[in-house]
């Protein structure tokens, strides 16, 4: 619960596409050094935020500042370079190019200056996620969890202060679950960054965030430290209203 | 499509860093022995007169432009539909410069000249490629550069007393004193710019902009997201291939010492050099090398063999290789192992 | 993103598509396909049967070495001539190209059948022609030429018939000075203040020579028909349209410049591009202008289209005179009876009291379901230039036939007396001509070979 | 005035021949991506077939519209199914590109090969007639040309519309991804959208028959006029794109009076250059359409 200066900050976002508003009046806060969880059920809107955050999308209302800078339509490439990375939910590593080159590009576009040289960081990457010995491996061959192993490698050699991690576990077995779950928390108390982590698993969510917000329709309906939100009757409502697939 | 992104089952490791740098080496050989006999064959082949070296100088200049769209559509992802234009915007800034004694350089295969009918070019791919890059992707940019050729086109034909017109602009009377055409120097002269478009696109992508641009291929938004500037290095490879369309159109203007939009502003150097680029191999160093030599073989002994019938031949070897071979020739080797065809699909 | 609803409502679809009746109809619409596919593969060879049998006829063999055992009853036979032939094969200029092809055929068969040419050694060569394609483009036309010296070595050529390709072919075949027999590409020389480069004549060319017309006098012969129709019918007020190519411009300005000259009018002159499909825009000009008279230089299918709209928009001028486009029989097959009164430029008609005219008429009207040429006595002159060049020169030595063509004169062709000046240009005349109603070609200039009297281009309700 | 109104009007009845086109390849290009460059091919190939039944059996060019569509229907299912069908998965686009110039080379020169390179034209006895109103003339035959283009589009908006295949193919041009993985079977639409896309290029060649006279290689220009038409209009839209090419005509019609027919080039591509470049999505697109994702 060290939860320093706010780092992230969502004040009143909202987008809509066509007739349908995706994401209504959200506000939202990720400070330094903590590790927050946004969850919600399909189709709440959970990715919207990230690439709201990321400039992919352009808000209607609402401003997003990083750092204390607004970040609100900024080119997303100076939003990476101001230490903002995330990954993707179906995981947008480059296929054909091999991991190291893939934390390379990372590592050598990620950061404007830094002490460390692009090659020393891209190997230290691999190295906090166990992927050394996959290096020259093309990432098209990689298994789902090595890729999403890979794409948190790419995000952390750009040293950033922020990952945004988008449903980094869909898909994955058990084991390669808690594997993910054990490089994370290493690498984080590494390195010291805030995480922002969307799922749409509930409880690693629960179990590993200091604190979890939960938005349904767009909307954010509750925000707290993990132990209420889980008891929380709109949550389980929402939860309930719409099947788990 | 999607069926290859989560493909977890299938898990399979290159060959060993040995094989990989074991082949590296047998190819920098077989490029070292194969530039050695192209730069000497005029020493004892008759260049001037044999019916190779015009073979030769027709697939070096094809060669540059295929290289050059190699980098935009190969390496970049960026479908560039315009190469005609650069190529034939290469070839009249060479033409008016020398025909209007701009430079006052002497002409006849000046290097500032042909330098200047690269970044004529190259200026116009940025002020093109800017507004067309930063708001259109994929097919958009293709439609957009197809447009631009189209203009270009319409304005070179009604230039009037500028351009020439649609009579183009003839060299022959701008020849120096005693200066006699002389097929080797044309050939080498090509050769060598060959050559150096495709180390210019080797150097580059193997390099951090290789990084880029390749990421930017697979996946602009990602890229973006991991710091890439997109905008500005499709930009880039988008004008470096502008630049090359332009030189190998001054190159090829002076060998046909007329310049007429019916010379260089064809399509063929719009479809020829992307055929060339993904018959040989898209997005690899020797794709285009491959590709030139055997579309200019069928385009060149085709209609001797099958006077009339070529093009449906062209169309029946475009289709073929299209439906058989769509990695290209250079795809044929990894197809062996069984895994060539793995990820192209997906990004 | 709208991800959920999406999902929930096209699941639906996706249980209806696995149900299986989709499945079925496609097995049953894929066999349908592949046959269709394979009935009209059939219907393509049928119809291809159908069209060699009745109008593709010269197209039959690419040389004429057939005639090699047909030996002259007493002397030696040589070895064979073998002569280059740059000729459209493909691409948009196969129309002309056919024709040529089959007039320099036509010319090679007939000289082997008297025997061959005689060359300084004494014996007979029989003549063989071989066929390099243009694709009608000017740097496949360079090619063209490149390959013919170098891969098969020869170094006489007949030309193809547009300009530009000539000249480029013309550019390579003097860096290996080699003789390119030009027929049919403007002679126009530069102008003297280089705002014009010139055509053939312009390129100052050692290893060619071209017998043709200048595109700035071809436009006289449009005028030399305007001056035939009686007073009260000729047209004041003209418009130039003209396809936006060397050919075209080159024409265009010559004959804006030639009626200018004679004091006509010039109302309007537009270039068009080729292939343009809707001329509605510029009849609606002329029509507003007042022009009452045509000059245009168009290729037959955009003519076609634009004689069609011309009839939509209601508007017919006293007078409509089209070159390249509206002289082929096809050109009045693809109008009819709209055709009737247009004017058309033409080299050549078997009406000319030339050697051979006559009959060189007759085998292309044999081999061609009746129809007319305009042009193959030019080609046929042609070669039979280059065939008495040859037999003058005694030899294949291509600067030996040039300078036998150079200067010299060339007396009983298809096409009259022919002489080539210093410059190794031969101007021949045009001639004009008119559709008559019926489809009948009619010669109106130059007056002398006239077989009729221009007649005002009829309104469209009064015919 | 009353020849602008006429440019107006001929501009429509020339852009409703650009409009049935682009309808076409915005269904192949809405869901495969495919830059289907063979599209001007197919027509002047229908056109041929049109003017061949009419010239060897007399039959009327607008009864064998009833032959024409199911047929080019058929033979666009067989060139999906044997050359597009993997193409069109393929991520590398240069692909399906190729493939679409290669069937025009082939194709434009079959046609060179089997009818000859000379003009044809459909002559028909009412070929001539003209609607008048007032100074304006109106030829009947493009008149119906324009009749074509409506009815064109209305029945693919329909079928878009009203079928459940239809709504797959709109789901498809708005994300094949999405498609496939909601099971949909992305080939079968994909097929039904090119079959379509050529049944229309069957249309266009039964109109451009009638009112144009055309030659074998025809065809090229005509598929750039009509990938002009499809993005002007905005891609994932049927009317958008008949719009498109109704304003396309207009352009060129316009500059043809008011510049000079020299310049109508320049004038369309300008035009279209400007709206890709400021309204990327067309003029009647839906904005969102080009996905930053």
């Amino acid at each position: 619960m060290a939860a320093g200066a706010p780092l992230l900050t969502l004040s009143g976002v909202s987008k809509h596409f066509g007739g349908l508003q995706v994401i209504n009046d959200l506000d939202f806060v990720v400070h330094e050094s903590e590790t927050v969880g946004l969850i919600g059920p399909n189709g709440a809107g959970k990715s919207t935020v990230f690439n709201l955050i990321t400039s992919i999308y352009q808000p209607d209302r609402g401003s997003i500042t990083f750092k204390g800078t607004e970040i609100t339509g900024l080119a997303p490439h100076k939003i990476c370079h101001m230490g903002l990375s995330r990954t993707y939910q179906l995981v947008r590593a480059f296929l054909k190019m091999s991991v190291m080159e893939n934390v390379m590009m990372a590592a050598v576009y990620g950061v404007k200056h830094h002490e460390q040289g692009p090659k020393q960081r891209a190997a230290e990457a691999l190295e906090l996620v166990e992927m050394s010995h996959k290096r020259d491996v093309n990432a098209a061959h990689l298994t789902l969890s090595d890729r999403r192993l890979l794409e948190i490698a790419m995000g952390l050699s750009s040293m950033p202060s922020l990952i945004l991690l988008d449903e980094p576990m869909a898909g994955l077995t058990e084991v390669e679950i808690q594997h993910l779950l054990e490089v994370i928390g290493t690498t984080r108390d590494e390195r010291n960054f805030s995480i922002l982590w969307i799922e749409h698993k509930v409880d690693a969510v629960l179990d590993f965030c200091d604190r979890v917000g939960v938005i349904d329709y767009g909307v954010k309906i509750a925000d707290g430290c993990p132990d209420d939100v889980a008891c929380d009757a709109k949550v389980i409502e929402a939860y309930l209203g719409e099947p788990v697939a | 499509m999607s069926d290859q992104r989560i493909d977890d089952t299938d898990v399979k490791l290159l060959p060993d860093d040995g094989g990989r740098r074991r082949r590296k080496l047998i190819w920098a050989g077989l490029a070292a022995l194969a530039v050695l006999f192209f730069a000497t064959l005029p020493f004892y082949y008759d260049v001037h007169n044999g019916q190779f070296g015009v073979f030769f100088f027709n697939v070096f200049v094809y060669v540059i432009v295929a290289q050059g769209w190699n980098l935009v559509g190969g390496y970049t992802g960026q479908i560039s539909l315009g190469q005609n234009a650069f190529f034939g915007v290469g070839a009249y800034t060479m033409a008016l410069l020398w025909f209007n004694d701009v430079t006052k350089t002497g002409y006849y295969f000046d290097p500032v000249l042909m330098i200047l009918a690269g970044v004529v070019p190259f200026i116009l791919a940025v002020l093109v490629g800017v507004p067309l890059l930063s708001r259109l992707r994929g097919d958009y940019f293709a439609f957009g550069t197809l447009g631009m050729g189209m203009i270009v086109t319409v304005l070179f034909i009604n230039g009037g007393m500028f351009t020439g017109g649609a009579e183009g602009r003839m060299l022959v009377p701008k020849m120096p004193e005693g200066a006699v055409f002389d097929l080797r120097t044309h050939y080498w002269v090509a050769f060598l710019v060959a050559v150096l478009a495709t180390l210019v696109v080797y150097f580059m992508t193997t390099s951090r902009i290789g990084l880029a641009l390749r990421a930017i291929r697979e996946d602009e938004v990602s890229a973006a997201s991991h710091g890439v500037n997109v905008l500005k290095y499709k930009v880039f490879a988008f004008a470096v291939g502008a630049f090359m369309a332009g030189v190998a159109g001054s190159i090829y203007g002076y060998y046909l010492l007329q310049v007429t939009p019916s010379n260089v502003l064809t399509s063929n150097w719009l479809f020829l050099p992307i055929l060339m680029v993904v018959l040989g191999g898209t997005g690899t160093i020797m794709g285009p090398w491959l590709g030139a030599f055997l579309i200019y073989l069928i385009s060149w002994y085709g209609d001797s063999y099958f006077a009339g019938y070529h093009p449906i031949i062209s169309g029946v070897v475009i289709i073929a290789v299209m439906l058989f071979l769509p990695s290209g020739l250079m795809g044929l080797g990894k197809k062996m192992p069984g895994f060539g065809n793995r990820g192209r699909g997906s990004g | 993103m709208n991800g959920t609803r999406f999902f929930t409502r096209s699941s639906a679809y996706s249980a209806t598509f696995s149900k299986g009746g989709f499945v079925k109809h496609k097995r049953i619409l894929l066999i349908g396909a592949a046959l269709m596919v394979l009935a009209l593969v059939g219907v393509s060879l049928a119809a291809c049967g159908d069209t060699t049998t009745t109008t593709a006829a010269p197209a039959t063999t690419d040389t004429t070495a057939g005639t090699t055992d047909t030996t002259a009853a007493g002397v030696e036979m040589g070895d064979d001539i073998v002569i280059g032939a740059i000729n459209s094969l493909t691409g948009s200029n196969v129309l002309t190209g056919q024709e040529e092809k089959w007039a320099q055929e036509k010319a090679a068969s007939d000289i082997n059948a008297l025997g061959g040419i005689k060359l300084a050694d004494g014996k007979m060569h029989n003549v063989v022609l071989k066929y390099y394609d243009d694709k009608s483009q000017p740097t496949e036309g360079a090619s063209a030429m490149e390959k013919m010296i170098k891969t098969d070595g020869i170094k006489i050529a007949l030309s193809s018939n547009i300009t530009p390709v000539n000249q480029a072919a013309a550019q390579v075949a003097e860096k290996y000075e080699a003789y390119y027999h030009i027929t049919s590409s403007w002679t126009d020389e530069a102008s003297p203040d280089g705002s014009f480069p010139g055509f053939i004549g312009g390129m100052d060319l050692k290893w060619a020579t071209d017998m043709f017309e200048s595109a700035g006098d071809a436009g006289l012969v449009a005028i030399g028909a305007v001056n035939a129709m009686d007073e009260a019918d000729r047209p004041t007020k003209f418009a130039v349209m003209t396809e936006n190519t060397p050919d075209g411009v080159g024409f265009g300005d010559g004959t804006k410049a030639g009626l200018e000259a004679q004091g006509w009018e010039v109302a309007s002159y537009e270039k068009f591009v080729e292939g343009n499909k809707d001329f509605s825009s510029i009849i609606l000009k002329f029509k507003e202008a007042g022009v009452d008279g045509v000059v245009t230089l168009i290729a037959p299918t955009d003519g076609i289209t634009f004689v069609k709209q011309m009839k939509e928009q209601n508007w017919a001028p006293k007078y409509l005179f089209g070159y390249k486009g509206f002289w082929p029989v096809d050109f009045y097959a693809g109008l009819g009876d709209d055709a009737d009164y247009i004017g058309y430029d033409g080299f050549w008609s078997e009406t000319l009291p030339y050697p051979y005219a006559k009959e060189l008429g007759q085998a292309f009207q044999d081999e061609h379901n009746g129809n007319t040429s305009n042009s193959v006595g030019l080609y046929y002159a042609a070669a039979q230039i280059l065939f008495t060049a040859i037999e003058r020169a005694g030899s294949t030595d291509p600067g030996a036939v040039r300078d036998e063509v150079f200067n010299g004169t060339f007396p009983g062709t298809t096409m009259g007396d022919i002489t080539y000046n210093d410059q190794g240009i031969a101007d021949i005349p045009f001639l004009a001509f008119q559709w008559a109603a019926g489809g009948e070609r009619v010669v109106l200039y130059p007056t002398e070979v006239a077989t009729g009297k221009t007649v005002t281009f009829v309104p469209w309700e009064e015919r | 005035m009353g020849s602008l109104v006429q440019i107006l009007v001929n501009g429509i009845l020339l852009g409703s021949m650009y409009g049935i086109a682009a309808i076409g390849l915005s269904l192949i290009f809405g869901t495969m991506r495919i830059i289907f460059l063979a599209q001007g091919t197919m027509i002047v190939f229908f056109a041929y077939l049109t003017y061949w039944s009419f010239e060897k059996a007399g039959i009327d060019p607008y009864l064998s519209l009833f032959t024409v569509i199911p047929l080019a229907f058929v033979v666009g299912l067989g060139l999906f199914y044997l050359l597009f069908r993997k193409a069109a998965a393929l991520e590398d686009k240069n692909v399906s590109l190729l493939l679409a110039v290669g069937l025009m080379y082939l194709i434009d020169n079959l046609i060179l090969k089997i009818w000859g390179a000379t003009p044809r034209g459909v002559n028909l006895s009412y070929s001539g007639a003209v609607l008048v109103i007032g100074d304006i003339r109106v030829p009947w035959l493009r008149f119906a040309l324009l009749g074509l283009a409506l009815a064109s589009a209305l029945v693919v908006y329909l079928f878009l519309k009203r079928t459940r295949v239809g709504t797959a193919v709109r789901a498809a041009s708005e994300d094949m991804e999405a498609t496939t993985l909601q099971g949909i079977n992305s080939v079968w639409v994909c097929a039904i959208s090119f079959a379509i896309g050529i049944a229309l290029a069957g249309v266009a060649g039964v109109g451009m028959a009638t009112v144009y006279s055309f030659d074998y290689q025809f065809g090229f220009i005509f598929a750039i006029k009509a990938l002009v038409a499809l993005a002007l209009g905005g891609i994932g839209n049927v009317f958008g794109a008949l719009a498109g090419g109704l304003l396309l005509g207009i352009i060129e019609n316009l500059a043809a009076y008011y510049i000079g027919i020299a310049w109508i080039e320049v004038a369309s591509y300008g035009v279209f250059m400007l709206v890709l470049i400021f309204l990327p999505q067309g003029l009647f697109g839906r904005r969102g359409l080009v996905k930053k994702v």
